[in-house]
């Protein structure tokens, strides 16, 4: 049995359930609605922008305890970054998640993320991981007026 | 099912396990328990073998050529479709092979909006649907036997309608009786689902539809590899099923219709192959089975299907049947006694087939499938391509076991205790 | 072809050959000389055991599954589209899996038939087609690539318009250039026709069509199997082709799309696997690839053509066009001085490929076959699917000899001295 | 090389060459054209009837040495038979075709036509064999009212 030192980490379940972030909140610069046709989870995702700094992200979304739980490390990790280290940091994190093991996640950059790390080992879960990110990443977008 | 021949032994559920080379397989350290038949089914050493005969002695055009190896190999490819028309009672020129059974699908919806636009004369007069018309299907269907339906309605302009299911997600013969009527021209819907496990009453459907001149399209995907199956003593018109979920390759499945409604039916698929003469004007066309196969067939997967229905008539439909009944009692009855554990479909239905979709506490599927799959126990997890159904059902995603003859009781209860890991992760939820 | 690749070698043949378990075989009682490599390719060993390999071992559902052997399968599947795709130069979200060439030509009529249909919204208004609007294909071409639109323009009230061939078969540019014109939508032609042999002036046609702002459908089938190939460079919008004629398998093709095009062309075939979300109501598609790909897809085939492309790349596709540029030089010249020989397309010309038709003396095409299989020659004889440019060049049937890598000079020469059979039976006729 | 032991018997080639009963005539009671697809090959074959006798076989087509002896030949085998016999004498033919080699033609009901028996061994001719004989059993269908 695999399961303890498996991909549910207690940091995790703890991110799963506690979901940091979690509530949608008015007044967001970018949003983003992301869904996985395989499962159908979803999120949407707000931005929320004051000058050059993520002020916060605020999001709602059903899905699996990985995709929940990267919603909440995501805004953890985020809140506070200025908008070019926004897009930095998802393009570092989608790297790592598709880098099958390869690439390791920088705690120093990522905090409670690299409990993430072990999905880069399970490709049907890296869109799980990765389904927050890209709402982000949109976000992002069409904050920036692109 | 309530089938009276034998579930098979112990020796010779070995036997056919030992013919199938993936079951050796590990799995995250562990010895492979594949329940996700009711998806793709694993391929028997006979199966691979005859396709590969095939491709390396007589890998050659059929229907074209009229070298030695050409005139083999298109004996081989319509002998085949004899062996695969018999086992589902039909007759050789009844069937047409597909890529699966979405093509076959796709087949008649599109040959009847070719009709609705004129083609295929007089003739495909019948077959011509427009304003006012009505199409069946249900709630329960599959993607593949629901979008072509809709669009279809939305190319035509008849109207899409659809049998509701009730709360255990079983059809609404009630509703149905109210839907069919007056306008009904067809009516498409799944022999067994493949959410729900259980096998729909077909004879009542087909009297509904029957009594309004309405056509019928039955969705055998998951029975045909399950059940015997009688496609003319159903009485369906039309009836389509995947080659890879009964023992054949990918690539491969089979489109039944009844002789006089394919003699009638325009092509959907033009080219090689299906034509009589053609001239820069226009072509006319075979007809059926060849009509309705444009192009280079998929001929070592035709052998390899006819191969398939070999191994399973060896064994024997009534069976695998039994065996698979068995399974599929013993699947439901020890989900249901899991207090934690929600079951799609009924609990103790005769009728239900080697296939539990299940939901555990409020733990996602996801969740559910990867911790059965870090013990090696391979299970479907979503909305597994029925998400009206879901929805309906309140849930948006499940997990789903689904046996086939390979599987044992040992592996149904492999599952069921697998189900503790997910208790010791998530707790209580 | 006008390549400077070396040819391969004796030795290199000989290896190449062992690869090819069909080369050891015997008919009538002669070893096989294969020279119907156009009408479908022999299988060389590594292709087979590279399909048998996933089917023993990776058998999952893609694009499904979440258990690790469902995951593997769809890496092992998207990682063969890249492959496929790189092999002619297109990305990975360019190509779309097929069973055949013909369903690719297929898929692209039916889907600006159903945009004229008002189906896939404002994004598709692009492709909409009608009276006035015209399709151009040639005279030239596989019925593969002409009924199909024939049949679109019967569909949609458009019109059907085509290019005519010289006496030899050769595309009349001219007449092109008075045939596309400011109604044109699309035009569809051959790379390499199944029966001249000879390439197409590609740019020629494409700035033509560029001109007018049609679309272009390339046929790929003959060429892409034979000569190196750049799909963006040739700047197509379209193009189709056929796995089991490039040393796949039966059963797959593929088309290729430009991303913008595909981003906007509404679905054809529908089911599960294509969608986003799906009600009672109607249902939102997936981005291309996936949304042309519905129900369980060719799995094994994929990953089979992937290691035919991995075959052909590792000898190199300039040295193939070299080494068949030879056989087709040979082929021509010796059928040209036979004084009873008609060959069909130009002897001289430097664009032939390994492929020439013919006809000798007035004996029917069914006889000439018919003494060279005796002779254990595998030909091809009829209208090879080209009925039009067979009518125009006023045969209804002729034999054709095709190469492939794994042919030697000395069988080009077994065919042209086996016709002495053919003269010693039929006397002068 | 087998080509003079093969299908390529003398008689066949004579009656390619020969074409007996070729020509259309007027005032047949049944007419039938037949195609095959594979190779364009075709025949029109007309059925002259006195009383219930076959008083005449007319034809004209294109094909293959093996199609064009095989409609002379039934030419020389069915003139004068009965219908009935006509209809008995088109399935012995049919069933010995498709017997791949597995059934003899008599010579005494069939004449010439035995020297088409080789083709029986090879299937992708059967059909070129069968063509007339197909056309005659549709005209004898028309000649009757069916
Ligand atoms: C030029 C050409 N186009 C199209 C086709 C059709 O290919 P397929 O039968 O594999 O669909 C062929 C081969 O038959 C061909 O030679
Ligand atoms: C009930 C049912 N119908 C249709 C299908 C579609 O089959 P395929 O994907 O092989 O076309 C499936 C399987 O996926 C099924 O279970």
């Amino acid at each position: 049995m695999t399961t303890d030192a498996g991909l549910y980490q207690e940091l995790i379940l703890e991110h799963d359930r506690e979901r940091h972030g979690h509530g949608l909140r008015d007044g967001a610069a970018g949003e983003s609605h992301q869904r996985n046709p395989v499962c159908g989870d979803e999120v949407l995702l707000r931005l929320h922008v004051e000058g050059d700094r993520v002020a916060d992200v605020s999001w709602q979304g059903s899905g699996c305890a990985i995709s929940m739980a990267s919603a909440s490390v995501l805004h953890d990790v985020v809140v506070g970054l200025s908008l070019d280290e926004l897009g930095e940091r998802i393009e570092l994190f989608r790297d790592a998640m598709r880098s099958k093991g390869r690439q390791e996640i920088d705690e120093e950059l990522f905090g409670d993320a690299i409990a993430l790390s072990g999905v880069s080992k399970f490709p049907a879960r890296v869109k799980c991981a990765l389904l927050s990110w890209m709402a982000a990443e949109h976000a992002l977008d069409t904050a920036r007026g692109l | 099912m309530s089938s009276i021949a034998a579930p098979l032994t112990e020796a010779e559920l070995a036997a056919i396990r030992a013919d199938f080379p993936q079951l050796g397989e590990v799995v995250q350290g562990h010895p492979l328990v594949y329940l996700d038949s009711g998806a793709t089914s694993l391929k028997p050493r006979s199966v691979l073998d005859a396709e590969r005969r095939f491709a390396e002695t007589r890998t050659a055009a059929v229907h074209r050529g009229a070298h030695t190896l050409a005139a083999e190999a298109t004996e081989d490819y319509e002998d085949a479709r004899r062996r695969v028309a018999r086992f589902v009672g039909a007759r050789e020129d009844e069937l047409v092979w597909t890529a699966n059974a979405t093509e076959a699908v796709n087949l008649v919806a599109y040959a009847i909006g070719n009709a609705s636009l004129g083609r295929g004369g007089a003739a495909a007069e019948g077959f011509r649907i427009g304003p006012g018309d009505e199409i069946v299907a249900t709630e329960q269907e599959h993607h593949a036997n629901l979008i072509p339906w809709q669009e279809l309605a939305a190319r035509t302009g008849a109207t899409f309608r659809w049998i509701r299911t009730h709360d255990d997600g079983t059809l609404d013969l009630g509703h149905a009786a109210e839907v069919i009527g007056e306008r009904t021209r067809l009516v498409a819907f799944s022999h067994v689902s493949n959410v729900v496990g259980v096998e729909n009453p077909v004879a009542e459907l087909v009297a509904l539809a029957r009594a309004v001149g309405a056509l019928v399209l039955l969705d055998a995907c998951q029975s045909a590899p399950h059940l015997p199956l009688d496609l003319r003593a159903l009485d369906v018109d039309f009836a389509v099923l995947s080659g890879h979920k009964m023992l054949a390759p990918t690539g491969i499945g089979a489109l039944y219709g009844r002789r006089g409604l394919l003699r009638d039916l325009p092509p959907f698929l033009t080219g090689g192959s299906m034509i009589t003469t053609v001239t820069m004007d226009g072509a006319d066309f075979l007809p059926p089975p060849q009509r309705f196969e444009a192009g280079t067939q998929r001929i070592s997967q035709a052998v390899a299907f006819a191969a398939a229905v070999d191994y399973l008539e060896t064994i024997g439909m009534e069976r695998i049947a039994a065996h698979e009944a068995a399974l599929g009692a013993r699947l439901a009855a020890r989900l249901a006694e899991q207090p934690d554990v929600r079951l799609i479909g009924p609990a103790d239905s005769p009728h239900r087939v080697g296939l539990a979709a299940f939901t555990i506490g409020t733990v996602h599927a996801h969740d559910v499938g990867q911790l059965l799959d870090e013990q090696g126990i391979a299970v479907r997890v979503g909305h597994h391509c029925a998400q009206p159904l879901h929805r309906r059902l309140g849930v948006t995603a499940t997990a789903r076991a689904s046996t086939y003859l390979y599987n044992t009781p040992a592996e149904v209860d492999a599952l069921v205790d697998g189900l503790d890991a997910v208790r010791r992760v998530f707790g209580g939820r």
